[in-house]
């Protein structure tokens, strides 16, 4: 019980794996383009959370915080990519539905 | 249904060309096969802030660009035409009220003049001059209203109050006149139903030095507010064979720089008599003819407006007030059209006498009405925020519309 | 109030327990407060400036209750969510919208004893805390099923996303001349006096200050920038479909973020708790230290409700922007600007030194900017005197003044229908 | 009683679990964007507790405030398809359980059976961070003790100065990257045809006589 109560390493990192699994199961089960992108975010974020715990737990340096940032400015800059294709996909096919996005026609 | 990932083919539209509409040569545009724009329909009233009115615009919107704006109108359509059928000739006048209330005076002016014109009344000297004084008065009143509410519509809250504050002052003296503040059924066939009450000309004077300097304030204030000219310049801009083709009148018409005023083009009251200028839309800030220009010929003729009524109040003659006119007025069989210049355009009546005390067709010609119709033209391609300025400069008021 | 508690992993269970207890027996009611004050002092404010009264009935004095009493009826009032709504987000926007409003204030310092959470980095969490605000404007759109709501929302997603870029490199120019990013440090070195203050440092923090004052406008959605919610062209935009209590949780943030804002731009640019001669300072280091940190409060909310004032004379003689016009301000003017700023700032730092030529700039531009406050003071003053004069419409001489003549000759009217 | 960090965490964990659940089962694309909020805002939260709260505000500003705000505008420009809900196949549901299940029980196998390695830096006690003493910073490795930090105070300072020195050349990467992407999201999301389209398609008359 102590163990539990007294958080570590090992906390974040069972968190940081039930997070990236959600979102991998996010990734895997959404049609819609944007559940997805919503799914790559959940990963992303649990691999920060895994950056900072190694961060603060292992090492005590600065540089997992540094990569968290990292991941997080390109998390935006893809999410920004990712809608413009959305976007694109979107005044092509009407939809946002992955599925039928399968046609690859210019 | 269409196969998915198939693009929407439009099949060829018909517009027609509101203005040379030609049966025969429809036009026919067709579409490309590419455009897929996200479209959506809006409802801008009956119940809305800038409709000014239970005018309903249908707007086909792409995001925020105006691809489409359609006017509904009829929500306050109350048979005025037919109900003046059905009534003597001086029971119509408090009908007219209703057109434009917001000019309700220069109402009574037009259809006074008209049945003056049909049944050979010509109204004693002093009445015209009052006439005139009035109509000026409430054109000040009218297009004081117009400021006002375009500042709203542009999201500048303090020159509706100060519009409405000197227009208080306006009502108080028709008040004074007439008892009334907005339906005034003041001018009537014959001349004016009252005479001025004592004090009223030199009370009118106080109020033109009070009002003429604060069209300067109105212009630091709204006109030449940089946020206000990026606003209003370049939007809407109705050119001026356009503006002739769609039959607009009034500052709409002279916004777009047509030097055209029925106060001049055909003088009758007093109006050779005194002096004034007609004002047209320059382009000042942007193009001839756009939102600005309209806005900014209401200023001038509240400043015109205000020098007319100087000079009428100057030569202002005593005698009748009102001329001799049986109560049942039984005009003789004909048909008559007469314009007066209203603060929105030119308000015709166009009636005909079968000899009877009622008219046997009674048909108005709403300057508000004709104004409108340009919307469908003047509001494409452009954005959500321009509607309201454009509407708001076209200046309509709906009761003229439905009547 | 707690002097000083650092921040959340260091918290143990007592001070956690004050802490909860500040937030709820101070910050709340505050919040309500500079909400409720700031409500009735716009429609003073905005009657002053239309030569009206205002409310002048609730409670004797000006009006005073207007606030409470609206309160009390929006509290009375029915909640309605529209049929077509989505129901659990169209209850969940009005909070999401005023709880960052309020948990921003947690690290707003009010004077170098009062501040609540003191963390190295509060200003950079403060505009974290405010971004979410703009979630709940979003959500109220689009919950509420309805066009106008969704076109206030989707201006607001706009206009948020991109006047934060021109905000947040004008927090970074004055935390660049400060050399930190904690409100209370930044706030702590302008206190000798007028010259001391950010603003007047050096001309790049000249010009931010009106860039950030600018872009807040755009970021508490008021005039001229208020697209999200212009009555005009939305009806009333994203909250078109609120009434009752949920409304007035917009309105709330509304005025929170309003004061919070003006409050940052004292702390960063306009001397935060210092008055202009220097005084707190020698009070705080004469050792006054409860009577400094109380007049330091004083000062700092006297001086956010008069940029407060600023907004509110903006909005009620400004018209509306247009949204391409919000963003190409936006793109084509603060940014740049304010990229410049932070280059120029950090040059400046860089290469001149402090000596008498920057001392000479420092005065020189608080002359500048006490010149233009003091001309606006004039300009105020005036038309209020004015106004005053046009209150009482003497103008036109009164009916009853008017001496009766004798009628003018005339025959009787023909008929009197 | 516990301490706050204990309950703290906690109380995020099950926030952002709850939010990770949200995002997963919501069928309404809006839905899942604010479940997503509240995984967000509990990830900020455990950068607070990691003693990054420069990467908390900076998760709250860049994710909460834009990528968020992104999303959702995303979803409302595109939420006008016809097919709103877009309901799996439930073998698809099947599988995708099925294999997160296992994935998420192979992580956690292997995040607690592996024994980390911990610097003398990250030692501390259970209140916050341990000052080291000197004679600790003394045997330190030459290249740690260079870059010897704090979690707190200081730790922004570092990170800037990390980002600068050590980081320059993925910070400049990564430049070039948002500049790409800002050229690259305006080319992508720009009009295909221009924006007046002068025909009449009729709605709006159709719409006006019903």
């Amino acid at each position: 019980m102590s163990e539990l109560m007294r958080i570590g390493l090992n906390h974040y990192l069972v968190l940081g794996a039930v997070l990236f699994s959600a979102g991998l199961c996010t990734m895997m089960i959404k049609r819609n383009a944007i559940g997805i992108l919503v799914g790559v975010e959940l990963v992303l974020n649990s691999a920060c959370i895994n950056l900072l715990a190694f961060s603060r737990y292992c090492t005590g340096l600065l540089d997992g915080q540094v990569v968290a940032i990292f991941v997080i400015v390109l998390a935006a800059a893809e999410a920004a990519v990712a809608l413009a294709i959305f976007l694109s996909f979107y005044h092509r096919f009407a939809t946002v539905d992955v599925d039928r996005g399968d046609k690859l026609r210019g | 249904m269409r196969e998915h990932g198939q693009p929407i083919t439009t099949p060829g539209l018909v517009i027609p060309d509101p203005v040379n509409y030609d049966i025969g040569r429809e036009k026919v545009v067709e579409t490309d096969s590419d455009l897929r724009t996200e479209e959506m329909l809006i409802n801008m009233g009956p119940q809305h802030p800038s409709t000014h009115g239970v005018l309903r615009v249908m707007l086909r919107t792409d995001g925020e660009l105006i691809l489409e704006a359609t006017p509904h109108i009829g929500y306050l359509h109350r048979c005025a035409e037919k109900i003046g059928e059905n009534v003597q000739y001086h029971q119509f006048v408090p009908y007219t009220d209703r057109f434009d209330y917001l000019a309700a005076m220069n109402n009574n002016l037009a259809y006074a003049m008209a049945v003056e014109k049909l049944a050979g009344i010509e109204a004693p000297k002093r009445a015209q001059y009052i006439r005139v004084i009035v109509a000026e008065l409430n054109r000040i009143a009218s297009h004081l209203v117009m400021f006002g509410t375009y500042g709203l519509d542009m999201g500048a809250f303090t020159p509706f109050i100060y519009g409405f504050r000197e227009r208080e002052l306006i009502l108080d003296l028709f008040e004074a006149a007439c008892g009334a503040r907005l339906t005034y059924s003041y001018v009537t066939i014959g001349g004016v139903r009252e005479d001025l009450p004592e004090g009223w000309v030199r009370k009118a004077g106080e109020f033109l030095d009070y009002f003429q300097p604060k069209i300067k304030e109105y212009n630091d204030l709204l006109s030449y507010n940089q946020i206000f000219i990026k606003r209003t310049a370049n939007v809407g801009v109705i050119p001026a064979d356009r503006a002739i083709a769609y039959g607009l009148s009034g500052p709409v018409l002279r916004g777009s720089g047509v030097k055209w005023d029925l106060r001049k083009a055909t003088p009758d009251l007093v109006y050779d008599q005194l002096e004034f200028d007609i004002c047209v839309g320059e382009g000042r800030m942007g193009q001839v003819g756009d939102s600005w220009d309209r806005y900014f010929v209401r200023i001038l003729e509240m400043v015109q407006s205000a020098r007319i009524v100087r000079q009428a109040l100057a030569k202002l003659p005593s005698g009748d007030y009102r001329a001799k006119v049986p109560r049942l007025l039984k005009p003789p069989p004909g048909e008559v059209y007469y314009e007066t210049e209203n603060p929105r355009g030119q308000l015709g009546f166009y009636i005909v006498s079968d000899g009877s005390p009622v008219p046997y067709r009674l048909k108005a010609r709403g300057p508000s009405f004709c104004n409108l119709s340009i919307l469908n033209e003047v509001a494409k391609d452009c954005l959500l925020g321009d509607i309201p300025a454009i509407l708001g400069s076209i200046d309509v008021v709906m009761g003229e519309v439905d009547r | 109030m707690i002097a000083h508690i650092d921040y959340i992993p260091f918290f143990s269970w007592p001070e956690w327990l004050e802490g909860l207890i500040v937030m709820i027996a101070v910050y709340l009611p505050f919040v309500c407060l500079v909400a409720m004050f700031g409500i009735w002092w716009e429609r003073k404010v905005s009657a002053d400036i239309q030569s009206r009264h205002g409310p002048m009935r609730t409670g004797r004095w000006h009006g005073w209750a207007q606030s409470p009493a609206d309160g009390l009826k929006l509290l009375a009032k029915e909640d309605l969510i529209p049929v077509a709504a989505d129901r659990p987000l169209f209850r969940l926007a009005p909070y999401l919208s005023f709880v960052p409003a309020f948990a921003a204030l947690v690290v707003l310092p009010f004077s170098a004893r009062f501040i609540f959470v003191d963390m190295p980095i509060s200003v950079v969490f403060l505009f974290g805390i405010l971004a979410l605000e703009v979630l709940g404007v979003i959500l109220a759109g689009w919950a509420s099923n309805s066009k106008w709501a969704l076109y206030g929302a989707m201006r607001e997603a706009c206009q948020i996303v991109s006047y934060e870029i021109p905000l947040g490199l004008s927090i970074l120019v004055p935390a660049l001349a400060a050399g930190t990013l904690s409100l209370a440090a930044i706030g702590e070195q302008q206190g000798g006096g007028l010259h001391q203050w950010l603003a007047f440092r050096n001309p790049f923090l000249f010009v931010s200050c009106f860039v950030f004052f600018i872009a807040t406008l755009a970021d508490c959605k008021r005039s001229p920038f208020d697209l999200p919610e212009s009555e005009s062209e939305l009806v009333a935009g994203y909250h078109v479909e609120y009434s009752g209590m949920r409304w007035v949780m917009f309105f709330f943030a509304e005025y929170a973020v309003m004061y919070i804002l003006s409050a940052v731009a004292c702390m960063l640019y306009l001397g935060a708790w210092y008055d202009p001669f220097g005084i707190v300072l020698w009070m705080e280091k004469a050792g006054y230290v409860w009577s400094s940190a109380v007049i330091g409060a004083g000062i700092i909310i006297v001086k956010a409700f008069t940029l407060v004032y600023v907004q509110m004379w903006l909005r009620w003689t400004l018209p509306r922007l247009r949204i391409d016009q919000v963003l190409s301000t936006c793109v084509k003017v603060l940014l740049p600007l304010a990229c410049v700023n932070l280059i120029g700032a950090a040059l400046w730092s860089w290469l001149v030194p402090a000596g008498w030529a920057q001392l000479a700039v420092q005065v020189l531009l608080t002359v500048i900017g006490t010149g233009g406050f003091l001309f606006f003071v004039g300009v105020l003053v005036r038309a209020m005197l004015s106004r005053r004069q046009g209150l009482r419409l003497t103008l036109l001489t009164p009916w009853h003044a008017i001496p009766v003549a004798e009628p003018p000759p005339g025959p009787e009217p023909a008929s009197n229908g | 009683m516990g301490n706050m960090e204990t309950v703290l965490f906690y109380g995020f964990a099950a926030t952002a679990l709850a939010g990770a659940a949200g995002v997963l089962l919501s069928r309404n694309i809006v839905r899942t964007a604010v479940w997503l909020l509240a995984t967000l805002a509990a990830a900020g939260g455990f950068y607070f507790l990691l003693g990054a709260s420069f990467v908390g505000a900076v998760q709250l500003i860049i994710y909460a405030g834009g990528t968020l705000v992104l999303i959702i505008f995303g979803v409302m420009l595109t939420a006008r398809d016809p097919r709103v809900s877009f309901e799996p196949r439930r073998i698809e549901i099947a599988a995708g359980a099925l294999v997160c299940l296992v994935l998420a029980g192979a992580l956690v196998w292997v995040f607690l059976g592996t024994r980390w390695y911990q610097s003398p830096i990250a030692q501390r006690d259970g209140q916050g961070i341990a000052r080291l003493t000197s004679a600790q910073i003394e045997a330190l490795a030459p290249g740690v003790k260079d870059r010897l930090t704090d979690l707190d105070a200081e730790g922004t300072a570092n990170i800037g100065r990390q980002l600068l020195s050590t980081y320059l050349v993925p910070f400049e990467v990564v430049s070039l990257l948002l500049l790409a992407v800002l050229i690259g999201a305006a080319y992508l999301a720009r009009p295909r045809v221009p924006a007046s389209p002068k025909i009449g398609s009729g709605a709006g008359p159709k719409e006006g006589r019903a």
